[in-house]
């Protein structure tokens, strides 16, 4: 079930120039599935919507959740302030998740691209496959110890810094890596890449998608994304991210 | 101690409804909320046909609030008759159907499509941009509101709440067209037509240019024309706009307004309503107010 | 680079001045601030004679903004004459005196009085209770508007700014009215008309039950209706209404502003104005703006 | 010259059921005059008007200042929960402050009533007269040995619980004291009272006075009193209490 809550923060560090990482105890976490996000609200009341967020680990055991953010506004930068021992309002989890019973026991692409890379992190920890994980940074590298415990790591940099230069294509190719299924999560552009290139070799691929959101729940009908078919909830083309995503299958949705 | 009121013949258990189109039809908030704890749920705007809506983004946070240009999406009369009733049906509430249309035939067709439908009451929602006046709204003329009004009164089996938009130079008179033209009741407001621009992107914050603002921002505003409007019709008055604490919905109530709507504060609060419902009734016990109905209009 | 804006043919070192009737004329926040840094100073609302303005309480803080009814007090024109245009006229900046009345005869006497002073250009508060019209304000009947603006133009010596309401249904219409009677430019929003009831003392937050919203809350409003008369008429448009920083500044900008007004945001940061042109400078410089001019309304 | 700054906290204490004693680190310390005051300012965004708070004391020395107040609203329940070494963005000095020089080595009432009384404390430190001190408190009484240290401390409250039972009026009358000058702060109702007092007994009388403020420095007219003459700035019957006061002579102003 849904909740939301105050959640206290258990270590909050600077993992890259913008990028932080931050460890939550919540009440939900044996709820939580990888590719799932949680709203994150302001303490200022200026500010009324929330900021979604994906799970970058989930620690069910200890109730404890990990996000990997980048600050790019207020709401972010508020969040980055925050040290161990306050409390931030958080509502979760949220959204499906990657279907893993898809992928379990296959070749598998782990594709991230920059803010995108996070949720990849608890996907691999969970998925018994053959785990190849391929993030794509602009220069900065994050979270690149963690990924490679959790999988095969290829990297790409836009500026060339480290591993291939170029994006996650760029990357599969110069490696000449192959999969079955893919999921991936980043920036439209890449995504987009992705569908294409899940379609010319024919596998089936998820995305996890994003789109400003309001309720993050299904109840607003701010966060859609066009659909190929008629939806079942909406009657019309579109999805609502939030709720029926933020994963779809690629080959369903319109980018 | 009475928390019960009474609008148009149809007793709500409380004053507190939720505001159409952020509640959906109560599914999702029933995770969070029981809804037989709520006077009523206002459901999303339904129309004949299925709507698509606008293009993405449809919403953007402003300051103290949000504005939206969802578009009125929505899946069409029919599957809502099918879904969404028989799904409220099974709490103790009221069902407000919250309707839309492009024109005056559109409106009419979802009317008489839940003439025969287990429904409470219907809100209208004349914020819709009417296709035969150059997408102004309907509820920016008094004589077209007025006119709509009676045909909808004639055509309807449940009482009749008319949902007026605060984008105009005088809510009274509208209010009064309602009024004319029949209405059971009238809730306001509806959202104030806003704009955001991207410095960054330099575009528009949302895809359709304006959007509707919304949330604790636009308060106000809407205590005022809520304040205005008791001043001028008989009608019973529900009231919304930036409703977030009990302490908002007690503001609107001593303005005059008989019940309220909880919008915007749902997204970041999915208690608010049952909250609300809840602190109204603290403030009641702790002022010793006896009946509710004691504080509707009480400032003047 | 140029941060210049021309008005009416007068020019002003940047787009930053003040609001009406948050600034004073000016001598206040001078310890704050320098005044020859602002592109303008808008005077404090000025009639023919002092007027006493409202009872207090005059102003409530609302959500993200506050309401006011301050009823205009000022000294009268020949107070403000001899000690307030002398006083700005120390700095290197553009005087703009606001004007306000109860009926046409109150303006004109303003405006006639002003002819033989040293001032750049005039504001006419057309948002003032027109006592000749129930208390309707002037601002929100474009035939009113339109006779009023002729009858200022044909007496005024200076530029003539017709400060709108935006407490109407169509802000184009009102703005059309403006050009038609010969304005020579317009400015926008004045404030928004709201309420606040004090629950706890059951009665009207502001003595004078209504008051004018502003602040940050009402910007998205604003930005939508200078938006609109941008793309409605030729005049060229000062916004304002919630501009607390400079990204506020270049939105209105971005949306049809030639110069923009800082008002509420001086209460809360006194060196605001300052820190807006400031800004400017520097968003321009980051992203290679020779011209400020190649931003106002760059966005359509 | 006034500023609006960052100040830090340097300590803040609960010295009643919801009375706060907080000490700040200004830069302007040094101008500060008893009976002036100081705007505070919220975090939050969505609280945009300033909260005037009189300074109760003044460390010139250090440049500190003590304010002493009541949550009574959002804004002094933010400003309770501030400890040391936070910050708060303040406006000051504001106001005139109490004409000392009119009181000086002469027999003197200062007056406060409830959250008025703290204003007395530095007015009672810096003047050099014949000080009785006169507190009127509903119930818990606080900053009484501070006065004790500074004056003859007369108390009266309203439950009977300590002192004169009834108001400071009734603390005169119950000690028969008697004064040349009195400098008062409280509610209106007992300022009314005290003027009506002064005016009877012939003795001039300074009262500082309360009204929702905007700006603080006399620029946007919201919170004028009435007086009695025309006045020189406003040109009607008003003078701005942050301004021109909050400190008026009682005998030109309407209560
Ligand atoms: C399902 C989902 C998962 C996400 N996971 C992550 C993550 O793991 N790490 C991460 O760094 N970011 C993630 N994002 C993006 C993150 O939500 C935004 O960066 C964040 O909301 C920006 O808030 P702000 O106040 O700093 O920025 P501002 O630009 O000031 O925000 C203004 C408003 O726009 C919204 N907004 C801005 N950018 C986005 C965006 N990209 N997507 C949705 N809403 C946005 C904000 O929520 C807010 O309502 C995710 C987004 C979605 C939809
Ligand atoms: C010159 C002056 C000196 C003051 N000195 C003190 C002091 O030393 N100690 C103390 O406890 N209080 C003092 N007050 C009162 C204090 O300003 C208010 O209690 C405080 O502003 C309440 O803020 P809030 O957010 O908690 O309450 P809310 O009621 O939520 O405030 C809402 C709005 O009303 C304003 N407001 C509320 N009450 C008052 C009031 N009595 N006077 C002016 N504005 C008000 C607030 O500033 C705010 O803008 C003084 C007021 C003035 C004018
Ligand atoms: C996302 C969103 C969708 C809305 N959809 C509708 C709608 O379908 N029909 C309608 O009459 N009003 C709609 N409204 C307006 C609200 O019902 C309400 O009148 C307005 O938001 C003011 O209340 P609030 O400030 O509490 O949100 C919508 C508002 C929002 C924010
Ligand atoms: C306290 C106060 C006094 C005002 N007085 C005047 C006035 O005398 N004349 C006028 O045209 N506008 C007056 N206004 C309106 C402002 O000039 C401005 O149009 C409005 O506040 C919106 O801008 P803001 O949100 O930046 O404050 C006043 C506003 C405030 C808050
Ligand atoms: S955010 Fe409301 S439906 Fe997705
Ligand atoms: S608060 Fe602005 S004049 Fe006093």
């Amino acid at each position: 079930m849904k909740k939301k809550e105050q959640a206290v923060i258990l270590s909050q560090e600077k993992i890259g120039s913008d990028v932080y990482s931050m460890w939550l105890k919540v009440t939900f976490a044996k709820e939580c599935r990888p590719g799932q996000f949680i709203s994150l609200y302001s303490k200022d009341g200026s500010r009324v919507l929330p900021r979604p967020i994906s799970l970058c680990e989930i620690d069910r055991e200890k109730g404890t959740l990990r996000l990997v953010y980048r600050t790019v506004g207020a709401g972010t930068n508020e969040f980055a302030k925050l040290t161990q021992g306050d409390t931030i309002e958080v509502m979760g989890p949220l959204g499906n998740g990657f279907p893993l019973e898809e992928a379990a026991g296959r070749k598998v692409f782990l594709m991230g691209g920059g803010i995108g890379i996070p949720p990849m992190l608890q996907t691999a920890k969970e998925l018994q496959a053959e785990k190849q994980i391929i993030a794509g940074y602009r220069d900065e590298l994050f979270l690149t110890e963690e990924m490679k415990a959790n999988g095969t790591l290829y990297i790409a940099t836009e500026d060339g810094s480290a591993g291939t230069t170029g994006n996650v294509l760029d990357a599969i190719r110069e490696n000449a890596l192959e999969a079955d299924v893919i999921f991936a999560c980043g920036p439209t552009p890449m995504l987009r890449a992705i569908k294409a290139y899940a379609q010319e070799k024919n596998i089936p691929c998820w995305i996890s998608m994003e789109e400003k959101m309001a309720c993050g729940i299904g109840a607003c009908l701010a966060c859609v994304c066009q659909s190929k078919e008629v939806d079942d909830h909406s009657h019309v083309h579109n999805k609502r991210i939030c709720k029926d995503g933020p994963v779809f299958l690629a080959s369903e949705v319109e980018l | 101690m009475n928390t019960k009121v009474n609008i148009a013949g149809v007793e709500l258990k409380n004053p507190v409804m939720t505001a159409s189109g952020t509640f959906g039809s109560g599914e999702e908030y029933s995770e969070f909320v029981d809804l037989s704890k709520l006077g009523a749920v206002v459901t999303k705007g339904v129309a004949n046909v299925p709507w698509s809506g606008n293009p993405t983004p449809r919403i953007a946070e402003t300051y103290g609030g949000m504005i939206n240009a969802i578009g009125l999406q929505n899946p069409g009369i029919e599957v809502f008759c099918k879904r969404d009733i028989p799904f409220l049906r099974q709490h103790d509430t009221r069902i407000i159907v919250n309707v839309c249309g492009h024109a005056e035939e559109e409106y009419l067709a979802v009317v008489e499509r839940l003439a025969e439908e287990d429904i409470d009451m219907m809100e209208i929602n004349i914020s819709c941009p009417n296709v035969n006046a150059n997408f102004l709204a309907f509820g920016q003329d008094p004589k077209k509101v007025e006119e709509l009004t009676a045909k909808i009164k004639k055509a309807a089996k449940q009482p009749v709440i008319m949902k007026l938009t605060p984008n105009v130079t005088d809510i009274t008179e509208i209010a009064k067209a309602a009024e004319a033209g029949g209405a059971d009741a009238v809730s306001l407001i509806n959202t104030l037509t806003g704009m955001k621009i991207d410095i960054n992107r330099r575009t528009f914050a949302v895809a359709n240019k304006t959007g509707g603002m919304s949330g604790p921002a636009v308060k106000p505003v809407a205590v005022r024309m809520v304040y205005q409007v008791a001043q001028a019709i008989k009608l019973p008055i529900i009231g919304m706009g930036g409703i977030a604490t009990w302490e908002d919905a007690i503001e609107f109530i001593l303005a005059g307004a008989t019940a309220v709507s909880v919008g915007t504060a749902n997204f970041y609060n999915p208690y608010a309503t049952v909250e609300i419902a809840e602190g109204i009734e603290a403030y009641m016990k702790k002022n010793k107010v006896e009946d509710l109905r004691e504080l509707i209009g009480a400032v003047r």
